[in-house]
């Protein structure tokens, strides 16, 4: 690392080796952004091609349907309370899939982390079977089990709350797998050389040191998972997002209740964004200062 | 005035790519009767094309009885009826089915109290408009929750009542049907007899518990704003579709039919009536 | 007692430890020095049984300890603490915790899971705490505290598996002299107090010959000396260092005293460099 | 922070150890009990033991059998006595007239043979159908009497369901359903048949070895074009769907990133000093946000009607309001000392904008946005489920529909494949960008909390 | 030259720099010490235009710097160079890219926004990398660089700006001692090659007396000391530090050959527990 080095080459060398890089770069940099604006372009123009309606036509009534649902909401606003009287049920119903999905994820995709980190895994020779496992359990959307779950279990909150809780598990094994990466593996071997089990070792040397950050991301997924119940209501999972869907695809009549529900999911999505941000800020900060301690 | 594109709606109830393959030949003739690139579209529900045509970005479709009543009552200026589907007996009608499992042990109205009970989409006529004020005045209770039935659902769809009664998620819904041809079949056209053909369910595990009024077979719509040669050009197309195309009106028609006749508005009072007695 | 035998380690080509042969027949504090990648740390290991070794025996008190398996091996892990260079400890947890990790074998996952620690042995711990003299930090979090105070820790931990051996892989190498001095005389009183035998990596001559009744000397996975403190010449710390005739034996010392100032500032300014 | 003595003696040390033990005991205990106590609330909440009772595992088991077999119907017109032939009994895989599969021999009598000794016979008034170790069954079909079965004497078993109009047969060979109208037969075999071509193509059972002659002797384009063009897979509209999901994800996303990056100025403390403007931009992220794209793909249906474009648009109008806040932290995070330094020498505002802090966010922004272009294609999914198109309405359709199940597990697999692959492409394109990360575990972590 | 008179700066109730006097009529190497806190950091900042004056002038060639505004405020920092104790690098851009940001003032927004420099401003950024040493290092990152490396660039970009005044803000401070002198020849060099006039703030008196013309000494904001470096007795120094007789300037010290060997060993202890 000194500067010592023999052999350096001539400076003349440097300043033609650094122009060159130099031109290189711009060359490389106005490829690439003349590229990108070119496939902005190609797309949009695609896609407006593709669509029933086109941007130009379309862009100047964005506001109808909102107004429309807005205005008959307006209408009937004395029946407001007791729309969301009527809904809170469905509202409970979809924080339960939410939360209890977000728990069971967070088990299984903690045990999905713990076998799919080096140093960690009770199988070291399993590790790329248990990342495999999370991909794909990550990879496929919630709607697509939920409709083959609905299929074979019927309609309600449980297809709902497994599709959630599989995804959630390879969303945060992932996740987890990135925080274990980072944790040190020191503790483990202590707890190793006392001769702890791989749960003793696991429970007291891992969990510790990532339960934190485990915590804020099971928060970020609740949040998350909130909003991924309401849209499997729209595919049949009960909750707020099936009655959304009745009284929106009804239309003009039902529109005060859309927009009750709305209202309510709104709000919940919004109370718990920021709950949650609070809490994980606390964490995350709480974590540093015991760091600094 | 001109138009530089014409856009075709495609309702529910088929598959995505199956209801556009049906459709392919008459977009072709679309493009060929009127000179313009024609699309097709095939919204995952009845509201998408719906919202199409309200928005103004679909010129065309073949909506339920009730799906144009929800039209009519959003933006009267928005479509008007031209054609309706004549079955093979000359009349345009159809019924809404009641149905349950025969195992259940129900096999009226009336051993449904208490029970569950599925609706399937909120703009179906069969599946949820009518039904939702014929049984009301067979009962003599209202559909909510608890009140006759012990839970009323709406299931999404015509398919998905069907795995639900099948399944026993629901002891009973409704779905429609021609009311021609042998239970044993599904009857000849309609949602079951899609059900049996796909193997799906056996009729023979079914009973009919309920059978509505005939229901107006629904609309071809158009958008009223089209230039008039426009519209009448399109009209004169699926009204000659049947004696021009065989073959083409099957896909059109969704199975074997008389033809598309001319209709108004005033065929459809009834359902907008209907209809805004259940918009609250 | 200890009897190693022929004991061999290969990582791929690399030989970290070939044929090592050791006999300790009584208790007794041992010194193993030599320069880095001699095989020290894959020595203790081995006998820790947190690495496998590829060929050879251990045996202790005439049991072949690299045949255990499951339960076993952890039962010997449990008789043969460990004392790692970087502490290994749960940094937030509390010391009284740490320490316990010291009977986890004992006990089942399932009362350790939920903290079901018996009374008496967290009166141990703090008793062991107070004997290493940082009983005022038992309830503190083990990062919390100072490098030095976090070794003892861990050899309160060592000390709570009532151990039949201690490891220790270079305690000291992580601390300034002041610490390393109290963790070696630690070390050395639990010998002599217990009369445990103590086997320590260390990497510098003087606290080899300071604290221990018997040094080891390593050199490329081999055995190259074994004898006393006192046999330790010059001439012998060369050959297990592999230095040539400008080896300064001080070049390695942490000791206070015995500091010569340039060459320990110039070989800090290496370091950072 | 040394050893100075504190005035505990060593008792009240181990008095304290007592109180925090139990202390700790406590959170041991009460957490999981908590957790215990809410799964079983969700448990009898949702009904699972009910659940489980209702739970139809034929369907089931029809799905996985279907997912990877087909079915051949055979079927006679009781009527006019046609027997035809097709494929999943849709039209476009119907054997021409007067073709059958070998198992097949068309005649007076249509002799259909299910092998293991099952064969079914459609007679010019009868069918029959042997069934080893049970016997022969008949049934004669007529319009005025319905469907007049024989059975073998003794009970009837359960996988023979009779009524007056209709018979129905299940057995591990096939299926026998016989009604006034109609007698067929489904046969089962593994595999997604037609998966290459049809059987109105030319190439239609022809072995890989004879395909890759036939394409050398100059077919290729031909065999392309009519696997391309397949009726009953429809590869074409297939990769024309994941195409468009894809496309959605791409225009939503790097859309939002654009509209994000210029709007994210005004929520930030160090550019825009005006607390008020700063306070509505964030409450606009916020709204977009918490609205989800479901509700916005609605929204915007009514303006743009259906298709991809309204998809990308919804992506964009939610990933603003993401992006918006995250870039606002971003901006809010920036190391000071290297404005500062830029400062020093004399720059001007946009110049320390540009090397004190682009430099800076550069990384954090492509990051971001490279990880949702994977988690917006699943969206795009969904939202083409709903309304825009593409590969989800594709799914949706299908599984509602709830036939072609071997479709159904095509597209799944194909939309796995996708996602997994746009996460490796994401993955691949931020380590090209953000080339020389000093640490990279650091920043994933920092990504993956924004998520 | 420079001329700075009741230079005062005031953080709501504290007084970081108050009343500051000095004059500096050639171009010298000035050094200022003082503890922590004292207002070093903050006087430079001032004169840099860094940090706005709460009072005072500060005159440069009879020109009141302190009422300067947008382009001619620029124009003087593009005048009056900087270097830091962070170095103030941008880390992901190259050590050329970093030493040319010193000519930003120079050139149209425009032109900069695109990251287009002049070829030959590139050549002269390499010749001066060259001159410090680290001209084979171009090419790479600044955040790839050891620290002594980049307060090299950081001096690079300082050059680069051909400023009449640079100001040095304990550029050694996070270096090690074997980095720290050669930064402090770099900037000893560019004072006496280029006559330059540098202003460096020190926390170390030895630096200070080793490579100074001049030593400025601050306490609680005032300047209480100015004078030649032989001037600064060991009373001097305890007075600007305001320690007790315990003070020993050693403590302070990096120089490599000046080490007090046990006093560094405690230090060190000290500083790690
Ligand atoms: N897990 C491993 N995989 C591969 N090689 C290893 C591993 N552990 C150790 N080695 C190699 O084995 C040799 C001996 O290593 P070991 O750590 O035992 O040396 P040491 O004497 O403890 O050195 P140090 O003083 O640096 O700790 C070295 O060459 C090292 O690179
Ligand atoms: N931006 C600021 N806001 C408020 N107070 C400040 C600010 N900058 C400096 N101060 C205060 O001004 C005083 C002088 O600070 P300055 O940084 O100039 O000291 P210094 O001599 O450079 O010390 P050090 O050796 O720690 O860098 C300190 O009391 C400090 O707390
Ligand atoms: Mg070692
Ligand atoms: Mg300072
Ligand atoms: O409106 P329907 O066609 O579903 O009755």
């Amino acid at each position: 690392m000194t500067d010592l080095s023999a052999g350096t080459p001539g400076v003349d060398q440097i300043k033609a080796d650094y122009s060159e890089m130099t031109r290189r770069k711009r060359v490389y940099g106005g490829i690439l952004l003349i590229v990108f604006v070119a496939l902005m372009a190609a797309g949009f123009r695609t896609a407006d091609d593709r669509n029933a309606g086109s941007f130009v036509d379309g862009w100047h009534r964005i506001f109808d349907y909102p107004t429309e649902v807005l205005s008959e909401a307006w209408e009937k606003i004395g029946a407001l309370p007791e729309n969301l009287v009527t809904f809170f049920p469905a509202l409970v119903e979809t924080l339960n899939i939410a939360a209890a999905s977000t728990l069971i994820g967070t088990i299984a995709g903690t045990f999905l982390a713990l076998m799919s980190t080096r140093g960690m895994a009770m199988w070291p020779a399993l590790i790329p079977l248990f990342r495999r496992i999370a991909d794909i359990c990550r990879a496929i959307p919630e709607i697509v089990i939920a409709l083959v779950l609905i299929f074979v279990l019927g309609g309600g909150p449980v297809p709902a709350m497994i599709a959630i809780a599989i995804h959630t598990a390879g969303a945060l094994g992932k996740l987890f797998s990135e925080v274990n990466e980072n944790a040190s593996l020191k503790p483990v071997e202590g707890l190793h050389s006392v001769g702890a089990n791989w749960s003793q070792r696991m429970y007291l040397g891992v969990i510790p040191q990532v339960g934190p950050n485990y915590v804020s991301y099971a928060l970020l997924r609740f949040e998350i998972n909130i909003r991924a119940s309401a849209i499997l209501g729209f595919v049949g999972a009960g909750g707020l997002g099936y009655e959304l869907r009745n009284s929106m695809s009804w239309g003009q009549g039902r529109y005060d209740q859309a927009a009750a529900i709305f209202l309510l999911l709104f709000v919940t999505i919004v109370v718990v964004d920021q709950l949650s941000g609070l809490l994980r800020d606390r964490l995350t900060h709480g974590f540093e200062k015991g760091a600094r301690a | 005035d001109e138009i530089s594109e014409f856009r075709i709606g495609i309702l529910g109830g088929e598959n995505a790519q199956d209801r556009l393959n049906n459709n392919e030949c008459l977009r072709e003739y679309t493009e060929k009767a009127l000179g313009v690139e024609t699309k097709l579209f095939a919204p995952a529900d009845y509201d998408g094309v719906i919202q199409g045509l309200l928005g103004g970005t679909i010129d065309m479709a073949w909506l339920g009885a009730s799906g144009y009543a929800k039209t009519y009552l959003s933006d009267p200026e928005a479509v008007e009826p031209v054609l309706v589907k004549v079955n093979t007996d000359g009349g345009y009608g159809y019924y809404s089915i009641g149905f349950a499992r025969k195992d259940s042990g129900i096999t009226s109205l009336d051993d449904m109290k208490g029970k569950t009970f599925g609706f399937g989409d909120p703009n179906s006529t069969s599946g949820y408009l009518i039904p939702s004020i014929e049984i009301p005045a067979a009962t003599g209770a209202t559909m909510e929750s608890g009140d006759y039935f012990g839970d009323v659902k709406f299931t999404g769809g015509h398919e998905q009542t069907i795995v639900a009664v099948n399944n026993g998620d629901v002891d009973g819904g409704v779905t429609w049907a021609d009311g021609l041809g042998d239970w044993e079949d599904g009857f000849q056209s309609g949602a079951l007899r899609r059900a049996v053909d796909a193997g799906l369910v056996d009729m023979n595990d079914m009973v009919m518990i309920w059978q509505s009024e005939p229901i107006p077979e629904g609309p071809v719509v158009i958008r009223k704003s089209l230039p008039t040669e426009v519209k009448a050009k399109m009209t004169k197309l699926w009204d000659n579709l049947s004696e021009k195309d065989r073959e083409c009106f099957y896909g059109v028609a969704a199975g074997e039919a008389k033809s598309f006749d001319p209709i108004t508005h005033d065929a459809y009072e009834i359902i907008i009536e209907a209809r805004k007695l259940k918009s609250n | 007692m200890l009897r190693i035998k022929k004991l061999t380690k290969r990582f791929g080509d690399n030989v970290a430890v070939n044929a090592a042969t050791l006999d300790v027949d009584k208790p007794c504090m041992i010194g193993i020095i030599g320069r880095s990648g001699a095989g020290k740390s894959t020595l203790l290991r081995m006998i820790n049984r947190l690495t496998d070794a590829s060929a050879g025996e251990i045996l202790f008190q005439d049991r072949d300890v690299t045949q255990l398996k499951g339960r076993d091996k952890r039962a010997w892990q449990a008789d043969c603490a460990m004392i790692f260079q970087q502490f290994n400890l749960v940094p937030r947890m509390d010391v009284v915790s740490n320490v316990l990790h010291g009977t986890l074998n004992r006990h089942s996952t399932l009362a350790t899971m939920f903290n079901l620690f018996p009374m008496d042995e967290v009166h141990r711990a703090i008793d062991i705490l107070d004997r290493l003299g940082i009983a005022e930090h038992a309830p503190k979090r083990a990062e919390a505290l100072s490098g030095g105070q976090q070794q003892r820790v861990a050899i309160a931990r060592a000390l709570m598996q009532d151990p039949k051996i201690i490891l220790a892989d270079e305690p000291i190498a992580s601390l300034d002299p002041m610490n390393a001095q109290v963790v070696m005389q630690a070390l050395r009183r639990i010998h002599e107090e217990d009369g445990r035998t103590v086997v320590a990596n260390l990497h510098t001559l003087d606290t080899a010959r300071r604290y221990c009744d018997r040094v080891v000397g390593m050199r490329d996975g081999r055995i190259v000396f074994d004898g006393l403190p006192e046999q330790l010449t010059t001439g012998v710390a060369r050959e297990i260092y592999g230095a040539d005739a400008s080896f300064s034996e001080e070049a390695t010392s942490t000791e206070i005293d015995t500091l010569d100032a340039t060459q320990k500032a110039l070989m800090e300014a290496e370091a950072t460099i | 922070m040394s050893t100075f003595a504190t005035d505990l003696s060593i008792d009240e040390l181990k008095a304290e150890a007592d109180r925090l033990f139990s202390r700790k005991r406590l959170v041991n205990f009460g957490m999981p009990a908590l957790m215990l106590a809410y799964l079983a609330y969700v448990f009898f909440a949702f009904d699972v033991a009910g659940l489980a009772g209702r739970a139809n595992w034929e369907n089931g088991k029809t799905l996985v059998a279907d997912s990877y077999s087909y079915k051949t119907h055979v079927a006679r017109d009781n009527r006019n006595g046609e027997v035809s032939v097709s494929i999943e009994g849709e039209r476009k895989g119907t054997y021409p007239d007067g073709q059958a599969p070998d198992w097949v021999a068309l005649g007076a009598t249509t002799v259909i043979d299910l092998e293991d000794g099952h064969v079914v016979r459609f007679g010019p008034e009868t069918v029959e159908y042997d069934i080893p170790g049970y016997g022969t069954v008949r049934a004669t079909p007529t319009r005025s009497a319905g469907v007049q079965p024989e059975l073998p004497a003794g009970e009837v078993p359960d996988w023979i369901n009779v009524s007056k109009n209709r018979m129905a047969i299940t057995t591990d060979a096939g299926r026998l359903t016989v009604t006034r109208n109609r007698s067929e037969v489904f046969r089962y075999f593994t595999g997604w048949e037609l998966f290459w071509f049809t059987l109105d193509s030319p190439y239609y059972g022809k072995s890989p070895s004879q395909l890759a002659g036939l394409a050398a002797s100059g077919e290729a384009g031909s065999i392309l074009n009519d696997f391309w063009t397949n009726k009953m897979w429809r590869h074409q509209d297939v990769a024309w769907a994941i195409f468009e999901t894809i496309l959605m994800a791409f225009l939503g996303t790097l859309g939002a990133g654009m509209i994000a990056l210029s709007m994210a100025f005004l929520a930030t403390r160090n550019f825009n000093p005006l607390k008020s403007v700063r306070f509505l931009t964030r409450r606009v992220f916020d709204f977009v946000r918490g609205v989800d794209a479901l509700i916005w793909t609605v929204v915007l249906a009514r303006a743009f009607g259906p298709g991809p474009l309204t998809g990308a648009l919804a992506i964009l109008v939610t990933d603003t309001g993401t992006f918006g806040k995250i870039f606002s932290e971003a901006l809010e995070n920036v190391d000071q000392k290297q404005i500062e330094g830029v400062q020093s020498t004399g720059a001007n505002a946009p110049q320390r904008y540009r090397f004190g802090m682009i430099p800076q966010v550069t990384p954090v922004l492509l990051s971001q946005l490279l990880y949702f272009l994977e988690s917006n294609t699943r969206s795009a999914t969904v939202i083409g489920a709903i309304t825009g198109g593409g590969i989800g309405l594709l799914l949706t359709q299908a599984i509602i529909t709830q036939k072609d199940w071997e479709e159904v597990a095509y597209y799944i697999i194909l939309i796995i494949l996708m996602v997994m692959l746009m996460d490796w492409f994401s993955g691949w394109l931020r380590r090209r960008l953000i080339q020389g990360e000093t640490s990279p575990k650091r920043k994933r972590a920092k990504v993956a909390q924004a998520v």
